[in-house]
């Protein structure tokens, strides 16, 4: 049955998560699809049979047997196993199976979603997520999620817009939410779609089988440009997870374009690499981007009192 | 040809048109107050500080008017009495006062009430808590301005139906009394629960 | 004691307080609307196939004028001149707001649609199909009509109340039209209208709301005027056990508007507050909307719109099937000449669907981030709901068996709505697991998933209802050739529209797109059905063309029908063909001796008894 | 069925109710005074508002001696307030993630 949903459409599922949300949609479409050709044949069937040129003199009882009940108990039953086969424990495992804030083995990304983009948020090389503030907030400057800079955890802390960056086979932390109205963040290969509540911090988790890009869109009505609210997913490998970040979180301390431009061309190169397929070499770049960037920092930092000559 | 059992009741049902439509009406106003109730427990509950009510309303003055409608209800159901025992000057008397007490209900609610805070800035937009009073009592109100319209009405005017049909309005005033009476049960409810919770 | 005698044209035909004038009213406005609704998208399906491509409109717009046009013609040298003229005068209003809709500023610029003005159609066709559309018809239209006759009553019970009713929703309905002339166009956050985006929307959603309270007054007086009838002014010897379906159906509709619709009444109310008022009811703390943070005192709950909303809005689409299924019952019994198979648990499943419908509201919100516990609850309870649907459609299937089938058009329909529902019906079960739902959410599937019970459903039982009914209400038969065109024309081009849409679901591609999924990488392979559905979609226009030429010539030229002219066994058809307006139903007050589809009785002579008719002869 | 007898007596007590509904308020806006924890507070103002309103219902409405059909009905009138106002309530509480203000 998953064959026939894939051939009608459905995309490759590349979550670990995605197995029981396939599973429950192959059961029940199992459960249709039965159902559909036991009544569709008998029903034509009938229209055939009992035409009234054939059959000229209805039958006052007509059947008499109770077949149908046994197959609406049958319904009844098969509803009750995938429920308790598949729906129930998956949504346990997607609600409770959440990685804890400080679990270092996943990762942690804060979503804020707003008309008509998705920020997302890392903590940077401390794992910790800086704070922000509505007040703050200031699109000109690209701080649409109100980050604190002035606060030390914040320092390192990376903004990136419309992508996500994951490694793969790990799991990944999202805590959802939004500064306007409600979105849905949708990643259809990885079968994860959670709605993004202003006024709420939802945690989902999901952990990719397969480095690779995709997409990300948004489920939910938000407004005039709804339809291209969109986004990227990017999943590496772990080490080119782990340099990419390193890279970006530098490059978030430097803040100075002049410096980081080298490593920043890096980085842009590894996410085409990504998009291409290639994840070993897009790891290699990135790897490239951490080094360019912790020269660029030390220069910077070396250089600091020359800084004035710029005024 | 006539509709059946506007005045007598059907024998398998014991019950006339009126009294039947009545009641729905009322199941689907349990269910609008209902709505508006299950709002205000849900953002009371999901609020993290929410005011006494009596530190921004006046308990007295609710309490006055909760007298005054309690009050009002006893004299609806006086005057229907009163036309069953085929009394109407003691109908057109309870009427008076049940109507007369909606009317101090509304002006208390409104002179005494809802102006002052307007005067001191306390509109709707203010805060959760008074969006919800506003909301609550203003919709109330409208139902008892509703009521009030109609018992005038069937002091007034309507009471000349007596000479043609007594039992048929006399069915009539019953059926204004059950909404009446609902009006008045909504406010002991919503009483306590902007007042004193 | 009421008498229902009034004279004037004015109190006759406008302000009528007579069920069958006031059932036709609702019917007509009704009709309109669906074709309304049906435009708008036909408009939007252009804008689906070809993103940003201009839209011929004037072509759409033309044959409806044309339309117009001859319905006028035809109407002005017509024996019942008022009606069809009437009906021509409304499709030539209908060009004008089409004209209008499709020109101008902020909707169409250059024939381009605007994101805001497609979100605007997308909202407005789903309004307009529910509540202006499929339930007036179904309940307001046929059940006003029918069910008094069916149940051997003069009248409503409250025949003043019913007139209002019908007023209340034609306010309802120009107060919807209205909506889109205001600064910004019509509501144009989804028919569902959810805060916080529906709370910052343009004027029209303040419009909308407006709208809805009126027709939800209109809703509630209609229901307690339905309970109240079958209670009260059932036939001597009609019990409840010898009901019509169709009469069971529709109380217990009644049922579900007057205790569904005051809460989402309730949430008007307030969301009119947060839009005129200025309160959050539905707005929490630290919005930052747009350019700055929106100045409002917050503490609101988004949720909450959804919870009441749904809590309607999920009762309301049994409001949608329950009739309709009741109507195919009739037709199926009377065209297989043999009594339903399993009436008693068909009435018994209705009540059960009735009260379950309560309390599964939440299946639409899955993904607002619930928990273990009342995700497990709300799963079950609508597995548990599908039940007594799986009994009714069961039910159908074999009550065929055995009988003596007549294929006219009404039972043609009605045979279409049973695989159409049960599409519609079965491919709701995945979206009921909270686990498939978190991958079928808000994709096309859903959309495909209520499009095959509402509009290859409902509105097939609506068609045959009314190809069923026309002969009592005119007097005239329907053309049988036509009808059978109009059947298989809508069959095959409907399940064009509808059966792409699960491909597309099933390859994630989400609803109320503008580009339709154009610019979506995962939407790549399976964007034609784009085309192939828009195609469908005005082919199935054209196919109301059949249908609307064939209401009109045969109100002209049909067949004279008698009164029974299906052998029906229904008190409707013992009463006059075209049922003299005001004077009661009945020559004489019928009295019911036994069920209601009394069909190839065996001692019997004809193969029906009517249910009035003392003896088996 | 209501003679004049039988209404007398229903008038008295009519009066008699109303006497109860006063004192009743009396009390509940006594023990708002009262420094009672909130929920306490919830509990006895409700229980005090129900007693109350049943009151209202079953002798000014004359829901003491209905028939079936108004019974049914308000059942499940009374049936479907509750599921609105408590399946809401635990819906909202059960609730992934937390609220951020
Ligand atoms: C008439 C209207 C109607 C009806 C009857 C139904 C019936 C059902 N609906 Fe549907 N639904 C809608 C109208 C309707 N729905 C609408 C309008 C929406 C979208 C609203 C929006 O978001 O805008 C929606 C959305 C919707 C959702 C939310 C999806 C989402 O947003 O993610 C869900 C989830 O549970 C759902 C479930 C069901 C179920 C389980 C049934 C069950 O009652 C179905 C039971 C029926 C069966 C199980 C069929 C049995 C058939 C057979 C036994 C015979 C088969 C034989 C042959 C085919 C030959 N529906
Ligand atoms: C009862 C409800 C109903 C009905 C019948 C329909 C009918 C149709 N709907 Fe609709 N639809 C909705 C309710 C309905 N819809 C809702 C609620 C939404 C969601 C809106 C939202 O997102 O908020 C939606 C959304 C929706 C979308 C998705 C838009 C989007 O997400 O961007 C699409 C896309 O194709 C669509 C198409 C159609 C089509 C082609 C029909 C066709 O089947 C239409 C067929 C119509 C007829 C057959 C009419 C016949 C009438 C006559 C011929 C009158 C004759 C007159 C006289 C005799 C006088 N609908
Ligand atoms: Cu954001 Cu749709
Ligand atoms: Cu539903």
């Amino acid at each position: 049955m998953l064959e026939l949903l894939h051939k009608l459409g459905l995309p490759e599922n590349f979550s670990v998560q995605g197995v029981g949300i396939d599973a429950t949609i192959e059961w029940i479409h199992i459960l249709m699809f039965v159902l559909f050709f036991i009544w569709a044949p008998f029903f034509i069937y009938t229209l055939i049979r009992f035409r009234r040129s054939r059959n000229p003199k209805a039958d006052y009882k007509g059947v008499k047997s109770h077949i149908s009940s046994y197959l609406e108990g049958g319904v009844a039953i098969i509803e009750a196993a995938i429920l308790i086969g598949f729906a129930f424990p998956v949504w346990e495992e997607r609600v409770n199976d959440i990685p804890a804030p400080d679990d270092k083995d996943a990762v942690h990304i804060q979503v804020v979603a707003q008309q008509f983009q998705w920020n997302m948020h890392y903590a940077g090389d401390d794992n910790i997520f800086g704070p922000s503030r509505i007040d703050l907030i200031n699109d000109e400057s690209q701080n649409f999620i109100g980050l604190d800079r002035s606060d030390a955890t914040a320092l390192d802390d990376i903004m990136l817009f419309n992508e996500i960056h994951l490694p793969v086979n790990r799991d990944a932390v999202i805590y959802l939410s939004s500064r306007d109205v409600i979105h849905s963040l949708f990643l259809p290969i990885f079968r994860v779609k959670q709605d993004a509540v202003p006024g709420m911090r939802i945690p989902i988790s999901f952990k990719p089988t397969q480095t690779g890009y995709s997409e990300i869109a948004c489920a939910q009505l938000c407004g005039n440009s709804h339809y291209s609210m969109k986004g990227y997913l990017y999943v590496h490998t772990p080490n080119g997870y782990e340099s990419f970040i390193k890279a970006s979180s530098k490059l978030a301390v430097l803040d100075d374009y002049d410096y980081g431009f080298e490593a920043e061309k890096k980085l842009k190169a590894a996410k085409e690499a990504i998009k291409s397929g290639y994840s070993i070499s897009a790891e290699k770049l990135a790897t490239e981007a951490y080094e360019l960037a912790v020269i660029a920092l030390e220069d910077k930092e070396s250089s600091d009192g020359d800084e004035w000559d710029d005024w | 040809m006539q509709i059946p059992y506007t005045v007598e009741p059907r024998p398998d049902t014991g019950l006339h048109n009126a009294k039947i439509g009545i009641w729905l009406f009322l199941a689907s106003e349990v269910m609008l107050f209902g709505g508006l109730f299950s709002a205000y427990v849900l953002l009371r509950t999901g609020s993290i500080v929410w005011p006494e009510g009596s530190s921004i309303l006046s308990v007295p003055i609710g309490t006055f008017n909760t007298m005054a409608l309690i009050a009002s209800s006893v004299t609806m159901v006086l005057s229907w009495a009163a036309l069953k025992i085929n009394n109407l000057s003691k109908f057109k008397m309870y009427m008076f006062l049940t109507y007369f007490l909606g009317l101090v209900f509304l002006i208390v609610k409104v002179v005494f009430e809802y102006l002052p805070k307007f005067e001191h800035h306390l509109y709707p937009s203010e805060s959760t808590f008074l969006a919800i009073y506003f909301t609550l009592t203003g919709l109330h109100a409208l139902h008892v301005l509703g009521g009030v319209i109609v018992n005038i009405y069937f002091w007034g005017p309507g009471s000349k139906m007596w000479e043609t049909e007594p039992e048929r309005f006399t069915n009539r005033v019953e059926v204004a009394g059950l909404y009446w009476h609902f009006v008045d049960l909504v406010w002991i409810f919503l009483f306590p629960v902007l007042y004193l919770l | 004691m009421t008498e229902i005698s009034r004279e004037s044209i004015w109190t006759k035909y406008i302000f009528s307080q007579d069920h069958k004038v006031i059932g036709l009213q609702y019917a007509f406005t009704a009709l309109f609307f669906l074709l309304f609704g049906f435009a708008l998208m036909m408009i939007m399906r252009w804008q689906l196939a070809y993103p940003g491509k201009p839209i011929p409109a004037d072509g759409f717009i033309w044959v409806i004028a044309l339309l117009g046009v001859v319905i006028t013609l035809i109407g002005l040298f017509h024996s019942k001149k008022n009606l069809i003229t009437l009906s021509g005068i409304i499709f030539l209003f209908m060009t004008w707001i089409l004209i209008y809709l499709t020109s101008g500023e902020g909707r169409m610029p250059e024939g381009i649609m605007t994101p805001d003005f497609y979100n605007s159609l997308g909202a407005m066709h789903g309004t307009i199909m529910i509540f202006l559309g499929v339930v007036p018809l179904l309940v307001g239209g046929l059940g006003n009509y029918v069910l008094p006759l069916q149940i051997g009553a003069p009248d409503m019970a409250f025949p003043k109340i019913n007139m209002v009713s019908y007023w209340s929703y034609f306010l309802g309905g120009i107060t919807m039209l209205v909506s889109f002339f205001v600064p910004g166009g019509a509501a144009n956050s989804g028919w569902t209208s959810y805060p916080p985006l529906s709370d910052l929307a343009t004027t029209g959603q303040t419009v909308w709301l407006f709208g809805m309270v009126l027709l939800i007054t209109s809703s509630l007086l209609g229901s307690i005027n339905f309970i109240t009838t079958v209670i009260q002014l059932r036939a001597k010897g009609l019990t409840w056990m010898r009901l019509p379906f169709f009469v069971w159906t529709q109380f217990v509709t009644a049922f579900l508007l007057l205790l569904a619709f005051p809460p989402l009444e309730a949430a008007g109310v307030l969301q009119l507050m947060d839009r005129l008022v200025g309160t959050s009811f539905f707005l929490p703390s630290g919005l930052y909307v747009g350019t700055g943070p929106l100045p409002v005192s917050g503490g609101g709950s988004p949720l909450l719109w959804q919870h009441l909303f749904w809590f309607l809005a999920h009762p309301e689409v049994y409001v949608l099937i329950l009739p309709a299924m009741g109507i195919v019952a009739e037709i199926i019994a009377n065209n297989t000449r043999k009594p339903l198979w399993g009436y008693r648990s068909m009435v018994f499943a209705s009540i059960f669907l009735g009260i379950m419908s309560f309390i599964v509201w939440a299946h639409h919100m899955y993904l607002t981030g619930m928990g273990t516990t009342m995700t497990a609850f709300f799963q079950t309870t609508t597995m548990i709901i599908s039940i007594p649907s799986v009994i009714i459609l069961s039910a159908f299937f074999i009550s065929l068996w055995g009988g003596s089938i007549r294929f006219n058009t009404p039972m043609l329909f009605a045979l279409g709505f049973l695989p159409m529902f049960g599409i519609g019906g079965l491919t709701g079960l995945p979206l009921g697991l909270a686990s498939s739902d978190i991958y079928l959410h808000d994709t096309y599937y859903v959309i495909g998933h209520f499009h095959y019970v509402v509009a290859p459903g409902t509105i097939f039982a609506l068609f045959a209802g009314i190809y069923y009914w026309f002969p009592k209400v005119t007097g005239k038969m329907m053309d049988e050739l036509l009808g059978k065109i109009h059947f298989w024309g809508s069959m095959i081009f409907i399940n064009g529209i509808f059966l792409p849409m699960f491909i597309q679901g099933l390859a994630g591609i989400s609803r109320r797109l503008y580009d339709g999924g154009e610019s979506y990488l995962h939407a790549q392979d399976v964007l034609f059905w784009n085309e192939v559905m828009s195609y469908s979609a005005w082919g199935l226009g054209l196919m109301q063309i059949v249908f609307i030429i064939n209401f009109v010539l045969s109100l002209r030229n049909g067949k004279d029908a008698g009164s029974n002219p299906w052998k029906a066994t229904t008190l409707e058809w013992s009463a006059a063909s075209s049922p003299p307006i005001e004077h009661g139903n009945f020559d004489k007050v019928p009295e019911v001796y036994r069920a209601a589809y009394e069909y190839s009785v065996p001692e019997a002579s004809t193969d029906f008894i009517p249910q009035n008719q003392k003896e088996v002869k | 069925m209501d003679n004049i007898e039988s209404i007398q007596k229903n008038i008295r007590n009519y009066i008699m109710v109303f006497g109860a509904l006063a004192i009743l308020t009396v009390i509940t806006v006594g023990a708002s005074y009262l420094q009672v924890g909130v929920v306490s507070a919830i509990v006895i103002a409700v229980i005090i508002a129900t007693v109350k309103g049943s009151l209202v219902a079953s002798i000014f409405m004359h829901l003491l001696s209905e028939k079936k059909f108004i019974y049914i009905l308000l059942g499940v009138t009374a049936l479907l307030f509750l599921v609105l106002m408590f399946v809401t309530l635990f819906t909202v509480n059960d609730q992934v993630g937390i609220h951020v203000s």
